[in-house]
């Protein structure tokens, strides 16, 4: 019987428990309702994108109304993936959480954090899921206010600074979506996206659906924190909780760039917005500068949460130089990126949590000599690391090999080279740490105390998604496969200009 | 002169966004800076609802002996928008109280001296 | 008949209110000014709002006006006396005490 | 429906000296005065309109302006009955 | 004499707004915003967008106006000058600005009956709504039954602000009662207190229920019940109000409103109809969306209820408890 209602449930079962959380109090009940429903949204995500590599889209008519009239719930394999990913690590990070905020959060203030991570995976798979231009905006809402509340609940007093710069720089990003959206509907007089891309095709050039564009395209560049607008982020994810780092950091700014690849492919058409309003040298000239600045940055940082956020500043230049290229390839290769960073990133934060937990600080000093005394933590960092660097036999390896073959498909051969280069500078940011943890002796900040291994209710999140990552690194059909799909079925349109090519 | 009629609305609705807009970026004090955010909110509602009004229309609420109504989807869009900016207005000035509690100031100049904005 | 009473009930209630604003303007200091707003307001309101349901069929829309008038009635004067005792409370002197001190001063 | 018209722009005039009132102040308790007369006149001026666009049923919305400015009215009381013992301090300092 | 209505208080909100960016005193500032919101509605009510007009005047001029001034109480009234320059804000302004201005060139005339944004979904919403759905009031028709799932959304985006602030300033406990800090010296206005405060909730029950017929509805009830109590806890004092409605009921009632309209969803699910499907909740299609348009307003209207009456509970603690010290 619940076969057909399947896509709408990832959405409304965290939006149903979040409420339930706060009704039921404790925040052990709190956390356990929490960890098995985003479970069980992890199984249904993962059923419906089994689904939709069979069936192709599928689409629900919530209240019974058909499309332009009512909200559709549209999944395709491309939303199903990133769901699937967003609801696997929103489960993880359940788990991680339990041990890694009861040093960082004070006790009254558990149970508020589980229901603002519940609504915060309610947004995202709203988000994700939304067949709707104005409802994809509420559900950005629903996300950002409770990533905030999220950001805002960090011991260090600077996380109220980074949470306040957060919500206005997010606030200016959704109301540039909600005016690039008024121009759409002013111009189609439709909200649903698929309309909306029918009737688009029909103006060619029209000045207030390229404003409309542009301006929804700087609104979800503050979202994903492309290079010029990131500037909310380092302090937002340096300060956060590591338990709220490690989810936002896998799972925020992708949703983002979902976001930009739906309006850019589904609703405007990839020709429209790359030849006629030439967005792919601006957004691949971005992306460039992104990958370089944020890594050089990443590499004189002290604070080891600051190197992981310059560099999830930097993988995400990869994404939009993937979707930059401008061929089914490189979106492939972007879409790829986007789950496999999820892993990487989630697992490097969940590392730097334990440490943080058991030494106290998340200095690069502290991390001297860890090599020995958290031997399971640092093993899993290094495996991470490797994955960020792209090394053969991870996932990073797998997404940066198909960026560059994008790249040398297209005779790019100046951008494969400028990949490469971009990884030399991962190789240093996350060599200084490792060289750290296993080459140098215990500093004098960690020298007294004895330093046991992460608890196991930490480490246990952490392997899972390292052995994650080195599984999709070897075994790279079901990613592949669901990336290809997705590809295809977005760059339909496109077909016509590769043959103009 | 038809073509400035026409357009009034929406030029003098730009002219409050960018008001609002500039506020945000260049006011100094966090209070000012989310009185700024919804002055540019507001702006942008504004924009929303002269897109459904139609000339001689009247408000979308049926009623016998009246056939032309406003367009009400801008309308319900709006609902949710005002609501949506009241929502961030509150955790913002929450936000402010509690930097004032921890800093001890809502300047924004004054918080570069106490802590390495990153 | 009724058309022409409901007219001059507005046209007066309009220019008490004009009054009332000419007055926040011209008068010398701030209590005289509240006092100038606050008793325009309630005239002005009572024969608007009167014109108004003559301008009805005394249906709910004339109980709906009646509520406003009351509610208007009510909650205008309290604002008005509540402002003008903060003022004093405040320490925002009247213009009598303002001559008498400059002539104490001067003397 | 002239005479209603007539009324209309006379309460938006008043609402425009109110308004300029609130703006050029030297007191601040001026400036509370321009906002509270702003505030009723605004809710005469919906009840009018009302009735020049031939919809009378949207009064609610007068009763709630009248509501809400009394409400601002005396938060702003509050606000200044609370900040007067801060400002007094100041001024002993 | 609607454009010049239109006019003049399009004019009128930009001299406002133009005060605004130079006024230096932040009391000030919020009052005027407070007009800004005012004059705000009056043009949504010109624009025939009615229930707009209705919650921002409630929820703009209202909550945010009380909101700003509690946090002003806390964080002083004057605004120090800015040291940095201001020719990088304007740059990035003016730029957004004739980017704006660009995209008004091909805008459909204001106005203009067969703009395309009244062609192809709204004639729907116009003419079959008050048959499909039974009720006049189109706006609350689309609000609740076509497009529920936005406003299931802002229901959410109203708990997680609740939720936000709950976290940052925490409720004022109930027991101090004792301390009678209201506006002890205004006699009178404790009398005329007394005497309205029963009205506004009786027109809040009345706007929650007239929202089919009216300009209305959840979010407005709830706005006005919570301006109810929060004139309450002005005149009579933030402990006595914390007596009538404890902090820890409006936690509850706040999660309920969410579980409400999620349930009523749900109801429909089991009944093998889509998500927010009301019409299989009675035998006869229009009969079941009215009782799933006036449950899901319930659901609403709770919610905003609690969460603003929250919210302003969590800013009033944080001015008693530096009054106390």
């Amino acid at each position: 019987m619940f076969a057909q209602h399947l896509p709408v449930l990832p959405i409304i079962l965290p939006l149903m428990a979040a409420p339930l959380c706060i009704l039921l109090g404790r925040s052990h009940l709190a956390w356990l309702l929490a960890t098995l429903v985003s479970a069980l949204s992890f199984v249904i995500s993962v059923d419906v994108l089994l689904t939709t590599l069979e069936q192709g889209v599928l689409s629900y008519a919530i209240g019974g109304w058909q499309p332009p009239w009512g909200i559709e719930i549209r999944i395709d394999t491309a939303s199903a993936m990133i769901l699937s990913a967003v609801t696997g690590i929103s489960t993880l990070v359940l788990v991680y959480a339990k041990e890694s905020i009861a040093k960082e959060v004070d006790p009254s203030q558990h149970t508020l954090f589980y229901t603002a991570h519940l609504l915060c995976l309610t947004g995202l798979s709203g988000i994700l899921s939304t067949g709707d231009a104005f409802n994809l905006f509420v559900f950005l809402e629903i996300s950002s206010l409770a990533t905030y509340t999220l950001v805002s609940l960090g011991s260090d007093k600077r996380c109220l600074t980074a949470a306040f710069r957060y919500l206005v720089m997010g606030t200016i990003g959704a109301t540039f979506i909600l005016i690039g959206v008024g121009m759409l509907y002013m111009k189609t007089g439709t909200l649903n996206m698929i309309d909306l891309a029918d009737r688009i095709a029909e103006f060619n050039g029209n000045r207030t659906l390229k404003t409309g564009l542009a301006f929804i395209l700087v609104g979800v560049s503050i979202k994903l924190a492309l290079f010029p607008l990131h500037m909310w982020l380092p302090p937002a994810y340096t300060h956060a909780p590591s338990a709220v780092s490690a989810f936002l950091a896998s799972t925020a700014t992708k949703v983002a760039v979902y976001v930009m690849v739906r309006f850019i492919f589904t609703i405007y058409g990839a020709e429209f917005v790359f030849h006629t309003m030439s967005m792919d040298i601006l957004l691949l000239a971005l992306a460039i500068v992104a990958i370089f600045k944020c890594s050089f940055m990443a590499t004189v940082q002290s604070n080891v949460k600051t190197v992981l956020a310059y560099s999830s500043v930097a993988q995400i230049g990869y994404m939009i130089l993937g979707i930059s290229l401008v061929s089914s390839v490189g979106l492939m290769a972007g879409l790829l990126h986007i789950f496999n960073h999820a892993l990487m990133k989630g697992a490097l934060f969940m590392a730097v949590g334990a440490v943080l937990l058991r030494t106290g600080s998340v200095d690069i000093k502290a991390f001297q000599g860890l090599g020995k005394q958290m031997p399971l933590t640092m093993a899993a960092f290094t495996i991470a690391g490797l994955s960020i660097i792209g090394v053969p036999l991870t996932a990073g390896f797998v997404s940066k090999w198909y960026l560059v073959t994008a790249a040398l498909e297209q005779q790019q051969w100046v951008i494969a080279m400028l990949v490469l280069l971009g990884s030399l500078l991962a190789i240093i940011y996350i060599g200084r740490i490792l060289e750290a943890a296993y080459f140098k002796e215990p500093s004098e900040l960690t020298a007294g105390k004895d330093i046991k291994e992460a608890p196991m209710l930490m480490l246990v999140p952490m392997w899972v998604l390292v052995i994650a990552n080195i599984y999709f690194g070897i075994d790279t059909s079901l990613t592949l496969s669901a990336a290809d799909t997705a590809a295809q079925l977005l760059t339909q349109s496109m077909t016509e200009i590769e043959a103009a090519q | 002169m038809s073509f400035i009629v026409d357009h009034y609305n929406y030029w003098i609705v730009v002219l409050l966004m960018m008001m609002g807009f500039y506020v945000v970026i260049a006011a100094n004090n966090l209070v000012k800076k989310i009185v700024g955010l919804n002055i540019f909110q507001t702006s942008v509602f504004m924009m929303y609802i002269s897109i459904g009004k139609v000339n001689g229309g009247s408000a979308p609420i049926a009623a016998e002996g009246i056939t032309t109504y406003s367009n009400p989807l801008p309308h319900v869009l709006i609902l949710t928008a005002i609501v949506v900016g009241v929502a961030t207005t509150a955790v913002g000035l929450a936000l402010v109280v509690r930097i004032k509690r921890a800093y001890g100031t809502v300047e924004e100049n004054e918080f570069e001296d106490k802590e390495d904005l990153i | 008949m009724i058309e022409i009473i409901s007219s001059v009930f507005l046209i007066v209630g309009a220019f008490f209110s004009l009054t009332g604003a000419v007055g926040i303007f011209k008068f010398p200091d701030f209590f005289t000014r509240v006092h100038a707003a606050s008793v325009t307001d309630s005239i002005s309101t009572i024969l608007i709002i009167f014109g108004l349901i003559l301008r009805t069929d005394f249906d709910l829309v004339a109980v709906k006006l009646l509520f406003i008038l009351i509610f208007m009635l009510l909650t205008s004067p309290t604002a008005s006396h509540a402002l003008a005792k903060s003022a004093r409370h405040g320490g925002l002197l009247t213009l009598a005490e303002t001559r008498s001190d400059k002539k104490v001063g001067d003397d | 429906m002239l005479v209603l018209s007539a009324t209309c722009i006379a309460i938006l005039s008043v609402m425009a000296l109110a308004l300029a009132r609130a703006l050029k102040a030297d007191t601040v308790y001026d400036r509370i005065l321009g906002v509270n007369m702003f505030g009723t006149k605004t809710a005469l001026f919906i009840a009018l309109m009302g009735f020049l666009s031939g919809r009378p049923d949207f009064l609610d919305i007068a009763i709630v302006y009248a509501l809400i400015n009394f409400l601002g009215m005396i938060a702003v009381l509050r606000f200044f009955e609370y900040t007067a013992g801060d400002e007094n301090q100041e001024q002993e300092k | 004499m609607a454009e010049i209505i239109d006019l003049v208080l399009l004019g009128m909100l930009a001299i406002t707004a133009f005060n605004i960016i130079f006024i230096k005193d932040l009391f000030t500032v919020v009052m005027l915003f407070g007009i800004y919101s005012f004059l705000s509605a009056l043009i949504f009510v010109n624009l025939d967008a009615v229930d707009v007009a209705f919650t921002e005047a409630a929820v703009g001029a209202g909550i945010s106006t009380v909101l700003m001034l509690g946090t002003l109480a806390l964080t002083g009234r004057k605004e120090k000058a800015s040291s940095h320059k201001t020719i990088l804000p304007l740059l990035v302004v003016c730029v957004t600005g004739a980017a704006l201005i660009y995209g008004t060139l091909d805008m459909p005339l204001f106005g203009d009956p067969d703009n395309p944004a009244h062609q192809h979904v709204a004639p729907r919403y116009i003419e079959d709504s008050p048959q499909e759905i039974g009720i006049p009031n189109m706006v609350t028709s689309v609000l609740a039954s076509y497009r529920a799932f936005d406003t299931l959304g802002e229901t959410a985006v109203v708990f997680a602000a609740a939720i936000g602030v709950l976290s940052l300033l925490g409720l004022p406990k109930r027991d101090r009662a004792t301390i009678q800090s209201g506006l002890k010296s205004h006699l009178v206005l404790r009398v005329v207190a007394k005497m309205i405060i029963p009205l506004i909730v009786l027109f809040a029950l009345y706007v929650q229920f007239h929202g089919d017929y009216g300009p209305g509805g959840g979010f407005q009830a709830g706005v006005i019940a919570a301006a109810a109590l929060i004139l309450y806890a002005l005149v009579f004092g933030l402990p006595m109000a914390t007596h009538v409605v404890p902090p820890r009921v409006l936690k509850a009632l706040a999660a309920l409103g969410v579980l409400i309209y999620a349930g009523t969803g749900v109801v429909s699910l089991f009944l093998s109809a889509n998500f927010l499907d009301y019409s299989v909740l009675a035998e006869d299609p229009v009969a079941g969306q009215h009782i799933g348009i006036i449950a899901i307003e319930l659901g609403v209207g709770i919610t905003v209820f609690a969460a603003m009456l929250c919210i302003f509970y969590a800013f009033a603690g944080q001015t008693e408890r530096k009054n106390i010290q």
